[in-house]
C-alpha cells in the first residue's frame, strides 16, 4: 500500500524525506515529521489493537497522550518497549512495530471468542466467581487470567539506554504553547522574567496549527513560529518541545520529562533518550487545553471512529485523511470545522447532529458549503469489523430516549465530538479543588492552592481573541510580581470563527430491544451496561464505580472516558455530577519511563561506593570486598583456591600467633572540642569520662534514649578540652547527627564542637603477639613498651615528616594497636607496615577474621548490638554508671528491662566440636518438641575458633546469666540441623583479658 | 613523604564524551585540585571576639551564609553559622591560624586529606552541576559558595570565576570514585576535556 | 443474600444481568447500636462481620466518614506474608495467613487470594544470616519458609540484575511460599457483604464529630448524621487514629506518614510472586492485569496528605533497576499515596482504652492490608469479650511503658526511617 | 520535593534535609525524678496533628544544624522555620 490516503499540498511533514517503517511484519512508508500514528492512517491502516478483555478490533482515535487504542510493541535496534502509543512516537528510520494482546494476528484474533461471550464478562464477574474448587483460582484460573491480560512484553534485558535528570529554577514555568501559554511566555519573558515554556508535542503552538484563525496578520503557524524563535533568542527563555510536565508536587516543584533522542536519526553516543527536569518555579501557568470528548453510542469503538479534532489534526498538519467518506457526529459546533476542512480538501462529509439546530457562524459556513447536515440526528449504531463500514443513523424522539426512525449509512470514518474537557490535571495535582461548571458540563480549576494560575481552553476560555487576553494579561501581571519591570506589550488582534452552544446530551439512546455495547472506557472495556450494573449493585461512590468497572485505569488513565463515565453515574443516580465528585487526579499525567525518573543511578552507580585511601593496595593483594553499609571494606585476602573460610581461618591464626594489619579507616571518627567535651561525653555514654586522663582511650558505651544500645567504640583524650571519638563503620553518621542533635536542641548550653575526621585519617590496626616488635620498628626512636604505651594509652609518633596517632586498643583480643596517619599517606604507610612486618609474618587480614577474633574474645558487635538489645543483655551492665545520668538511663527501669531471666550473652559450643552452629539458630530445650518450640534466644554470630580449633558461637537466650554449662541444642530448622551444644562463657579466648595487656 | 591524591588512579587526561563536533578549545575542562590545606574552623559558643576584627591571609571571614573571601591563594568560606573553611594553598597557613585564632575561641581541625577536589570550568559547567544538584544556581556569582548534595553525594561549590564558569567541587574523601564518575559522567553529553 | 456462583453469574447474563441485588444496603443510622465501628475500611468491616458471625452481636454499625474501602485498604500493594521474626508478629499474621485461605468461600465473594510466594532478597552473607534467624523462628512456629541460594533466585527471577555490573550483588533469599496477593477491593467489598448479610448497618458518608462519656463510660457518638448511642465503639481508622484519639482525650504512640506506591503499564507475564530487595526499600509483584505493583520507602515527615512526593517513587524506582535492570523501559502509570499509623515500634496497637466501651485497632504501620482478617477477629474478640484474643495480647498499648515492644527492625522510635 | 527554608543557608530543596519528628518534645532534665509517665511521653509520645505541626529538621547536607519547621501536615506547606533558640 502506498499512502493512499495522503493529499498533497498540505500539512507540515517533509515529503522530501521518505522513511520506512514496518506494521506486522509489512514495510510502509511516510516521512518525516510523521508519527506512526499519522504514516499509519496515511497508509489506510486503522486495526491497530485489540482491546484488554474482549479483544475487540481497535484503532486510533485520537492524535496524541489522550488515545486510548493506540497502543502496540516497538522495536528499535535491539530495544524493545511495550504498549507504545503510535501517536506520540515520531517517524524515525528502523521502527517497527507489532500488535498487541491478540493471537495469532491483530486481524484474526482468537480472544476475540471473548467478545461473543461478553454478556457473561460484565463488569467484576471475577467477584463472583471462580471460588471453587477452593484452589482453582490461584492453581487454574488466575494463571490463565494472568497469561491473557498484560498487554505488551517487557523486556528481559537491561536498558542500553542513558537518562538523564536536571534540576531548574525559574519565575514562571509555562506548560502548553498554545494560544494562551505561547502568549503568557512572550509577556512574562518580555517583562523580564525566568521563564520555561514546555510543549509535550515536537510541534509547539497546539490549535493554532489547526485551527483557522488569524492573529495580526499571520496565520496561525506563522504567528506561532515567529513567537517561539523570538522566545529562544531570549537569554532569560528556555523553550523545550517534546517535553511533558506530568506531575505538580509540593512547593511548586514540576516534573517534566523532554525527549531528547528517539526522534533523532543519528544521535551522539551520550546523548540521553530522555531527561528528567525537577523544575521549582515561583509561578506556574497551566496552559494545556482540552481534550475532545468522544460520544457514546452503539459500537462507538470500531476502528475508523475517531474524534472531530484529531480527523482535523491529520489532515491539517500531516496531510493524511482518515477516511474519504466521512461522518461527523457532533453535539457541538467545533466538529464543523472538521466538516469544511474535508470539503476544502475535496471530501464531502455528512454531519449527523443531535442539536435541532445551530445558527453559529461556522455552522452556516458549512451550509453555505454544501455540507449535508442532518440535525436531531444520532448514531445508533455502527458496523465494519476491521473498520467502520456503515452508521445506523436515526432520528432522536423529543425526549432524546429513543429513535423515531432507522437508516443506514456508508461510511468509512466517523469523526466524532462530544465537546471539550479541559485538562486540569495539574492544578488539581497541585490541590486545587475543582468547580463543576454546568454551562460547559465539565470540572474547572477553583481556587489554587499553589502558586499556579490556569489559562486558556484549560481554563474554559475557549475562543481565541479571551485566550490570549488571558495569555497576555496573566504573563505580565504574573512576571511584574516578580520583576516589577512594568514591560507589558500589547496583545495582537485576532480573528476567528464563531461557535454557539453545545447540547448537554452525549450519550446516544439504544433502539428497541438492541443491546449494543456503548463504550465509554474504550482500552478497559467498560460499557455504558457495566456503569449501569455498578451502580444498580449499590457501587455508588465514583471511587467504588471506578475500581469496579475499571473505568479510566487504562494505561491513557482516562482521558478521554472520565467524564462521560462520571456523567452517565450522576445520570443514573438523578444527582448533578458535582454531588457525584470525581475521581482524584494523580500524576504522573502521561505514563512516564521508569528509567527517566530514575536518571543515572543506575548499575554499580545505584549508590555510591566509599572506599579507603588503602583501597589500591587490597586490590592489587587480592582483596576479596564485603559490603558495609556504602564501604567496600576486605573481606579476606585470597591466597591460591583458598575459600573464604580457610583464608579467614589463617588470618585470624596468624593474628594469634603472630602479627596481623587490618584496615579500619571505614570506623567513624568525631573530633570533639571544647570546654565542656568530656560533661557532653559523660552525658553520651554510659560509662564516666569526666576523668579520663590526657593520653588515654576509653572503651564507651551509648544508648537510645529507649535504653537500647545504640552504639559502640573509644574515645581518646587527646588534650584537656580535645576527644577523638570513634563509632562503628555502621553508626558512624547516625552517631554524628545524634550528638549534634544534643548541642544543638538538648543542651545548648554546653561549648562542644562536633566534626567527622573519618576521612581526613587512614586507619590501620596491627594485632597480635608480635605488634609491639613491629610497632617498635616501625618508630625506631619512640617508646613502645607497655611503660610507654600501656593498654588503653595514646601517643602521637612522627613518621616520617608526618605526625601518626597511635592508640593502643584491641578489637581482636591481642595485644594490638591503631595507626592512624592523614589520608594522603595512608597507602604509603600501609606499606611500610607490611614491609617492616614481613620478619614477624605480618599477613593482612579481613572483616571475616576480625570477626572470628571478636567472636572468640566475646566482644559484641553489630549483630549483637542490632536496636533491640540493652546493656544487661549484651554483659555490658558494667558499663552503666550508677553515680551518673545518661541518654536512655531512665528507660532502663522498665519492668521488661529489669525483668530477672532477661536475656544474656553467652557462648555456644557443639558437643561433637566439629559442627559448625550456622547464624540465625535458635537455641531450644527440647529439639522435637511440638511446634511453635519455645525458644531460648538465637545465635548472633559464629566462627570457627581458632584458639581451640573447634566452632564456637555467641547467642542471646533466656536467663543467660545461669545457663552456664548446661546442655542444650543449636537448631536451624532452615538448614535441617540440630546440634547438641554446651553454653559456656562469652569470653571464649583470654576471659580475664591478659593479651590485650600483656 | 610522597601523597596520593583521592584521584590518584582515576583521573585521566584526554577528551571525552561527545566532543567530536566541538572547538577543543571550549570544551569543558575538569581537572583535580590537589595538595591544598582545608582547615574548619568554628568559633565557639562562649567565644567573646569579634570575627570582623580577625584576618587570615588578609582575608576577613565572611558572615553572611554562601560567601567566599578568597585571594590568589586562599579561600575562606563561609561553611554555617560561626564555622568557616579555609582552603589555601599555603602550606604554611596553619601556622597563620594558630597564631591568629587561639583554641580558647575557636576548634580548629585539619581536614587536608578529608577531601577531594574536582574543578569543573567551561560554558557548560553549570549545566553539569544542575544535572546532580538541586541548588538554585541561577544567581550563584564569583565567590558564592553552597553545600549541597549531587547525585546523594554530599559536596561543597564554590565559584572561582562567574566570567568563565569556573567552580570547585568538593566531597568527601570516600566518595572519590562515584564523586569523579557522577560529574564526569554528566559531562559526557557536552564533551570534555581532561586535564 | 443472593449467592455468587458461576450459575448464578450465567442466570443473571440470559437478563441482562437486571436482577442482581445491591452488594451491601445504604440504610439510616438507628437511634442506638450495640456496638459501633468506627471506619469502613478492611478492618472496620471485617471487625463488624466476626463480631456478627463469632460474637452474635447484630445490632452494630460500621460508620464511615466517606465511601468504604477508600482509605488504606483501597492503596497498599496487596502483599499477603506473615514473614516476620518476633513470634508475637508471626503467630499473629500467620493466623491470618490461614484465615486467607478460606476467605473467598467464607465470604462468598473472590478475593483473589493467591500465594504466589514471597521471596526476600539477601544481599550479602551477613543479611542471609539475618533472614536465616527470621526464617528460623518461623520455622520453630510452625510456618512453612526456606533459604535459598543465588542460583535458586536466578531460576526465580532470572531477569534480575545477576551480573558483575550490580552495585549489591543477589546471595539468595528467603522464600515463604504461602505469602503472595489478594484483591484489595474485594476484600473491602466481599466483608462489606458478608456484614451487610448479617444485618450490620454500613453506613457511608457519616463523620464521628464527638463521643459521649459518662463517668469514664461511654454511651454513644456524635455523627455528621445525628447523635447515636451505644455502649462500644471500636476505632479502625488507620490515618485518623491520632484525630479521633484526640477527641477522647487520648494522645498515642503514633505518628501519621504517607506511604507511596505506583504501578507500571500491563505486561505480559514476568514475575510471578512477590520479591523484595534487601539492600533497599522496595517490593514489587505484577498483579493479574500485568501492571507491575511497586512500594518502598516513606516520604519521611509526617503527613495526611495522602499524596506524596516524587523523590521518593525515584527512590523506589532506583532500587528497582537496580534489582531488575530490565523495569528501566517500561513505564509508570500511576502513583499514589496513604496515611500509615506509623507506632514507635512499628507493631500494631490492639486494645481497650482506659474509657470503658472505647476499643482501640492502629498502629498498623506499613502492614495492615495482610492482616485484615485477623485484625478483625481479634478485635471483634476483644470488643465483645472485652479482654483481648490470645493473638493479640501482645498488642496492648501498655508494652510503650513495661518495656515489652516488638520492634522487628531495631530502628526504635524513628518511625520515618524505614 | 519539599522546599524548606533553612534559617542560615536560605531556600533549600528537601534531599539535603534530614527529618527529626516532633519539636515540642522536652527532654527531661538530667539528674532530675521523672515519673514513668513523663518519661514514656518523652520517649514514645508524639503530636500528631492533621494541621499545623512543629517539627524538627536537620540540614544534614548543608551547614549540619538543626532547626524547627512549621508545616501543615495536610497540605505540607511551611508556614514559618525558626532557629531552635527562636519560638512561634
Amino acid at each position: 500500500m502506498s499512502q493512499d490516503f495522503r493529499i498533497n499540498n498540505c500539512g507540515l511533514i517533509n515529503r522530501d524525506k521518505e522513511i520506512i517503517f514496518i506494521f506486522n511484519g509489512k514495510k510502509y512508508t511516510g516521512y518525516k515529521g510523521d508519527t506512526l500514528a499519522s504514516a499509519l492512517l496515511a497508509n489506510g491502516i486503522h486495526l491497530i489493537a485489540r482491546s484488554f478483555k474482549y479483544h475487540r478490533p481497535r484503532g486510533i482515535i485520537a492524535a496524541g497522550v489522550e488515545d486510548a487504542n493506540g497502543k502496540v510493541q516497538l522495536y528499535k535496534n535491539d530495544t524493545t518497549e511495550p504498549n507504545v502509543n503510535v501517536t506520540e512516537v515520531e517517524l524515525v528510520e528502523g521502527l517497527r512495530i507489532e500488535s498487541q494482546n491478540c493471537w495469532p494476528s491483530v486481524s484474526f484474533d482468537v480472544g476475540a471468542i471473548n467478545n461473543l461471550l461478553n454478556r457473561f464478562f460484565p463488569a467484576g464477574f471475577y467477584y463472583k466467581t471462580f471460588m471453587w474448587p477452593k484452589s482453582f483460582w490461584y492453581k487454574v484460573y488466575e494463571p490463565f487470567i494472568r497469561k491473557a491480560a498484560g498487554m505488551g512484553k517487557a523486556s528481559l534485558d537491561p536498558d542500553p539506554d542513558r537518562y538523564e535528570h536536571r534540576y531548574e529554577h525559574c519565575d514562571i514555568l509555562v506548560v502548553g504553547s498554545g494560544p494562551s501559554g505561547i502568549s503568557s511566555a512572550l509577556a512574562a519573558a518580555k517583562n523580564g522574567a525566568q521563564v520555561i515554556l514546555a510543549e509535550d508535542k515536537p510541534r509547539f503552538g497546539g490549535s493554532l496549527l489547526t485551527d483557522n484563525i488569524t492573529i495580526g496578520n499571520k496565520n496561525g503557524d506563522e504567528w506561532v513560529n515567529d513567537a517561539i524563535a523570538e522566545l529562544r533568542s531570549m537569554p532569560n527563555v528556555i523553550v523545550r518541545g517534546r517535553s511533558q510536565v506530568f506531575g505538580y508536587y509540593d512547593h511548586n516543584m514540576l516534573v517534566m520529562f523532554e525527549r531528547c533522542k528517539d526522534h533523532l536519526g543519528n544521535p551522539e553516543i551520550f546523548t540521553p533518550r530522555q531527561r528528567l527536569w525537577y523544575i521549582r518555579a515561583k509561578q506556574v501557568i497551566i496552559s494545556t487545553g482540552s481534550i475532545e470528548r468522544p460520544l457514546v453510542f452503539g459500537n462507538n469503538d470500531r476502528p475508523g471512529i475517531m474524534l472531530a479534532s484529531s480527523a482535523k489534526e491529520y489532515l491539517k498538519i500531516y496531510g493524511v485523511l482518515v477516511g474519504k467518506k466521512p461522518i461527523i457526529f457532533t453535539n457541538n459546533d467545533t466538529a464543523y470545522e472538521t466538516a469544511i476542512e474535508f470539503k476544502n480538501k475535496g471530501i464531502d462529509s455528512i454531519v449527523v447532529d443531535t442539536r435541532e439546530a445551530s445558527n453559529a457562524g461556522i455552522v452556516n459556513e458549512a451550509k453555505k458549503l454544501g455540507i449535508e447536515i442532518k440535525f436531531s440526528h444520532a448514531i445508533a449504531n455502527t458496523s465494519g469489523y476491521k473498520k467502520v463500514s456503515s452508521a445506523t443513523i436515526g432520528k432522536l424522539n423529543k425526549t432524546k430516549d429513543g429513535f423515531e426512525s432507522l437508516s443506514e449509512l456508508k461510511c468509512d470514518c466517523i469523526c466524532v465530538s462530544g465537546n471539550w474537557t479541559p485538562t486540569v490535571h495539574l492544578a488539581s495535582q497541585s490541590g486545587n479543588k475543582l468547580k463543576y461548571d454546568s454551562n460547559l458540563d465539565t470540572f474547572l480549576p477553583d481556587q489554587s492552592r499553589q502558586e499556579e494560575t490556569v489559562i486558556g481552553s484549560a481554563n474554559g476560555t475557549f475562543t481565541l481573541k479571551k485566550s490570549l487576553e488571558e495569555g497576555f494579561n496573566t504573563g505580565f501581571k504574573l512576571s511584574n510580581e516578580i520583576t516589577n519591570n512594568n514591560n507589558r506589550v500589547p496583545i495582537p488582534i485576532s480573528d476567528e470563527k464563531e461557535y454557539g452552544e453545545h447540547d448537554k446530551f452525549w450519550c446516544m439512546p439504544l433502539p428497541d430491544k438492541k443491546h449494543y455495547k456503548r463504550f465509554v472506557d474504550f482500552q478497559n472495556d467498560v460499557a455504558v451496561s457495566d456503569i449501569q450494573l455498578a451502580v444498580r449493585e449499590g457501587f455508588r461512590s465514583i471511587e467504588h464505580v471506578k475500581r469496579y468497572t475499571t473505568l479510566g485505569m487504562a494505561t491513557d488513565q482516562g482521558k478521554t472516558s472520565n467524564l462521560n463515565g462520571l456523567q452517565l453515574v450522576s445520570d443514573i443516580e438523578k444527582k448533578i455530577v458535582p454531588e457525584v465528585g470525581h475521581t482524584t487526579f494523580r500524576p504522573p499525567y502521561t505514563s512516564v519511563t521508569i528509567g527517566t525518573i530514575i536518571g543515572r543511578e543506575v548499575g554499580k552507580n545505584y549508590r555510591a561506593t566509599r572506599k579507603s585511601p588503602i583501597h589500591n593496595w587490597h586490590e592489587k593483594n587480592n582483596g576479596v570486598f564485603v559490603d558495609a553499609g556504602l564501604w567496600l571494606r576486605p573481606r579476606y585476602y585470597k591466597q591460591g583456591d583458598e575459600t573464604l573460610h580457610e583464608a579467614s581461618k589463617r588470618e585470624a591464626l596468624n593474628v594469634r600467633k603472630n602479627v596481623g594489619v587490618c584496615d579500619v579507616t571505614s570506623l567513624g571518627k568525631i573530633d570533639i572540642k571544647g570546654k565542656d567535651s568530656a560533661e557532653f561525653l559523660n552525658r553520651v555514654y554510659t560509662n564516666a569520662f569526666l576523668k579520663l586522663p590526657v593520653g588515654k582511650a576509653r572503651y564507651g558505651v551509648m544508648l537510645r534514649e529507649d535504653g537500647m544500645v545504640f552504639d559502640d567504640g573509644t574515645t581518646t583524650r587527646i588534650s584537656e578540652n580535645h576527644f577523638h571519638m570513634t563509632t562503628t563503620t555502621a553508626q558512624a553518621a547516625n552517631v554524628l547527627s545524634h550528638l549534634e542533635y544534643y548541642l544543638q536542641i538538648v543542651w545548648p548550653e554546653l561549648d562542644v564542637n562536633v566534626t567527622s575526621t573519618t576521612e581526613q585519617w587512614a586507619g590501620a590496626a596491627i594485632a597480635g603477639p608480635k605488634s609491639r616488635l613491629l610497632l617498635g620498628k616501625l618508630f625506631p626512636n619512640e617508646d613502645v613498651s607497655t611503660e610507654g604505651l600501656p593498654f588503653m594509652g595514646y601517643r602521637e609518633f612522627k613518621f616520617k615528616n608526618t605526625i601518626a596517632r597511635v592508640f593502643r586498643i584491641s578489637f581482636s583480643g591481642e595485644l594490638a594497636y591503631e595507626i592512624n596517619i592523614m589520608s594522603d599517606f595512608g597507602e604509603m604507610m600501609w606499606e611500610e607496615i607490611v614491609k617492616a612486618g614481613q620478619e614477624f609474618n605480618i599477613q593482612a587480614y579481613g572483616t571475616e577474621a576480625l570477626s572470628t577474633l571478636r567472636i572468640e574474645m566475646g566482644h559484641v558487635a553489630g549483630s549483637e548490638i542490632d536496636g533491640r538489645t540493652i546493656a544487661y543483655d549484651l554483659s555490658l551492665e558494667g558499663m552503666l554508671s550508677k553515680k551518673k545520668d545518661f541518654i536512655g538511663k531512665r528507660s532502663l527501669s522498665r519492668q521488661a528491662f529489669m525483668n530477672e531471666g532477661r536475656e544474656k550473652i553467652v557462648g555456644v559450643v557443639p558437643l561433637d566440636k566439629k559442627t559448625s552452629i550456622p547464624e540465625g539458630s535458635y537455641i531450644v530445650k527440647d529439639p522435637n518438641a511440638k511446634l511453635p518450640n519455645p525458644k531460648l534466644g538465637h545465635v548472633s554470630a559464629s566462627c570457627w575458633s581458632v584458639e581451640y580449633d573447634n566452632p564456637f558461637s555467641l547467642a542471646i537466650i533466656k536467663d543467660g546469666k545461669n545457663k552456664k554449662g548446661e546442655k542444650l541444642y543449636a537448631v536451624s530448622p532452615l538448614k535441617n540441623k540440630t546440634i547438641p551444644v554446651e553454653i559456656v562463657s562469652q569470653h571464649y579466648v583470654d576471659p580475664e583479658g591478659k593479651r590485650v595487656r600483656s | 613523604m610522597k601523597r596520593n591524591s583521592p584521584l590518584k588512579n582515576l583521573h585521566q587526561t584526554g577528551l571525552y564524551g561527545n566532543y567530536k563536533n566541538q572547538n577543543e578549545n571550549d570544551l569543558l575542562v575538569i581537572r583535580e585540585i590537589t595538595n591544598l590545606k582545608i582547615f574548619q574552623i568554628v568559633q565557639y559558643k562562649s567565644s567573646t571576639l569579634n570575627i570582623d576584627s580577625l584576618k587570615l591571609d588578609g582575608l576577613s571571614f565572611p558572615v553572611h551564609a554562601g560567601f567566599v573571601e578568597a585571594s590568589d591563594t586562599t579561600r575562606v568560606q563561609w561553611n554555617a553559622p560561626n564555622t568557616w573553611i579555609i582552603i589555601s594553598s599555603n602550606e604554611n597557613i596553619i601556622d597563620d591560624i594558630i597564631k591568629n585564632f587561639h583554641e580558647n575561641d575557636f576548634a580548629i581541625t585539619d581536614q587536608s586529606h578529608s577531601r577531594a577536589i574536582i574543578q569543573i570550568e567551561g560554558k557548560k559547567a553549570l549545566d553539569v552541576i544542575k544535572k546532580g544538584s538541586p541548588l538554585n544556581l541561577n544567581d550563584f556569582k564569583k565567590n558564592n559558595c553552597a553545600n549541597s548534595i549531587y547525585h546523594g553525594i554530599t559536596i561543597s561549590i564554590d565559584m572561582l570565576d562567574d566570567d568563565l564558569n569556573k567552580f570547585n567541587i568538593m566531597a568527601l574523601r570516600s566518595f572519590t570514585g562515584s564523586f569523579h564518575h557522577a560529574i564526569t559522567d554528566a559531562a559526557l553529553e557536552f564533551g570534555y576535556k581532561g586535564l | 443474600m443472593q449467592k455468587y456462583s458461576v450459575f448464578s453469574l450465567i442466570k443473571n447474563a440470559l437478563t441482562n444481568h437486571q436482577n442482581w441485588d445491591v452488594v451491601w444496603r445504604d440504610p439510616e443510622p438507628k437511634k442506638e447500636y450495640e456496638a459501633i465501628i468506627i471506619g469502613g475500611g478492611g478492618h472496620g468491616l471485617a471487625t463488624a462481620f466476626y463480631l456478627a458471625k463469632y460474637y452474635n452481636m447484630k445490632n452494630i454499625a460500621i460508620l464511615e466518614k466517606g465511601w468504604i474501602g477508600g482509605g488504606n485498604v483501597a492503596r497498599n500493594t496487596t502483599i499477603l506474608r506473615s514473614n516476620y521474626m518476633h513470634d508475637a508478629n508471626s503467630l499473629f499474621y500467620d493466623h491470618g495467613m490461614q484465615m486467607w485461605k478460606d476467605l473467598s468461600q467464607e465470604l462468598n465473594y473472590n478475593v483473589m487470594y493467591s500465594p504466589r510466594g514471597i521471596l526476600n532478597l539477601a544481599h550479602s552473607d551477613a543479611q542471609l544470616n539475618a533472614y536465616a534467624r527470621r526464617g528460623n523462628s518461623m520455622r520453630l512456629n510452625g510456618i512453612d519458609v526456606s533459604l535459598i541460594g543465588r542460583e535458586e533466585v536466578k531460576k526465580m527471577i532470572p531477569f534480575a540484575d545477576f551480573t558483575s555490573n550490580a552495585r549489591f550483588p543477589i546471595f539468595g533469599g528467603l522464600l515463604q511460599p504461602i505469602g503472595g496477593t489478594a484483591r484489595h477491593d474485594a476484600v473491602a467489598w466481599g466483608y462489606a457483604r458478608a456484614a451487610d448479610d448479617m444485618g450490620v448497618d454500613i453506613i457511608q458518608h457519616c463523620e464521628v464529630n464527638g463521643f459521649d462519656i459518662e463517668n469514664g463510660k461511654l454511651t454513644g457518638v456524635q455523627t455528621s448524621r445525628g447523635n447515636i448511642k451505644t455502649k462500644k465503639v471500636g476505632l479502625c481508622v488507620a490515618g485518623s487514629t491520632s484525630l479521633l484519639a484526640e477527641k477522647l482525650n487520648m494522645n498515642l504512640p503514633m505518628e501519621a506518614h504517607v506511604l507511596q506506591a505506583c504501578v507500571s503499564e500491563p505486561v505480559k507475564p514476568l514475575l510471578d510472586g512477590v520479591v523484595t530487595f534487601g539492600a533497599g526499600h522496595f517490593y514489587c509483584s505484577q498483579s493479574d492485569k500485568g501492571e507491575m505493583v511497586m512500594g518502598g520507602d516513606l516520604d519521611g515527615y509526617n503527613s495526611y496528605a495522602q499524596r506524596g512526593n516524587l523523590p521518593t517513587i525515584q527512590h523506589v524506582l532506583t532500587e528497582g533497576v537496580a534489582l531488575f535492570p530490565n523495569l528501566s523501559r517500561l513505564k509508570i502509570l500511576r502513583t499514589w499515596g496513604g496515611v500509615m499509623d506509623m507506632s514507635m515500634d512499628g507493631s500494631p496497637i490492639i486494645d481497650k482504652t482506659h474509657i470503658e466501651g472505647v476499643y482501640l485497632n492502629c498502629g498498623w504501620c506499613y502492614g495492615g492490608f495482610k492482616a485484615t482478617p485477623v485484625s478483625g477477629l481479634t478485635f471483634a474478640h476483644t470488643i465483645a469479650n472485652d479482654t483481648p484474643h490470645d493473638l493479640s495480647i501482645p498488642f496492648r498499648l501498655d508494652r510503650f511503658n513495661t518495656g515489652h515492644l516488638l520492634d522487628e527492625k531495631g530502628l526504635g522510635t524513628k518511625t520515618w526511617i524505614s | 520535593m519539599l522546599e524548606i527554608r533553612c534559617p542560615y543557608c536560605g531556600n533549600r530543596s528537601q534531599n539535603e534535609f534530614a527529618y527529626g519528628g516532633d519539636a515540642t518534645i522536652k527532654r527531661p532534665e538530667l539528674n532530675t525524678e521523672v515519673t514513668d509517665q513523663e518519661w514514656d511521653n518523652f520517649v514514645y509520645y508524639r503530636k500528631n496533628p492533621r494541621g499545623n505541626h512543629l517539627e524538627l529538621w536537620h540540614h544534614i547536607s548543608g551547614c549540619r544544624q538543626w532547626f524547627k519547621v512549621h508545616r501543615n501536615t495536610a497540605t505540607h506547606e511551611i508556614l514559618k522555620t525558626l532557629e531552635m533558640k527562636e519560638n512561634l
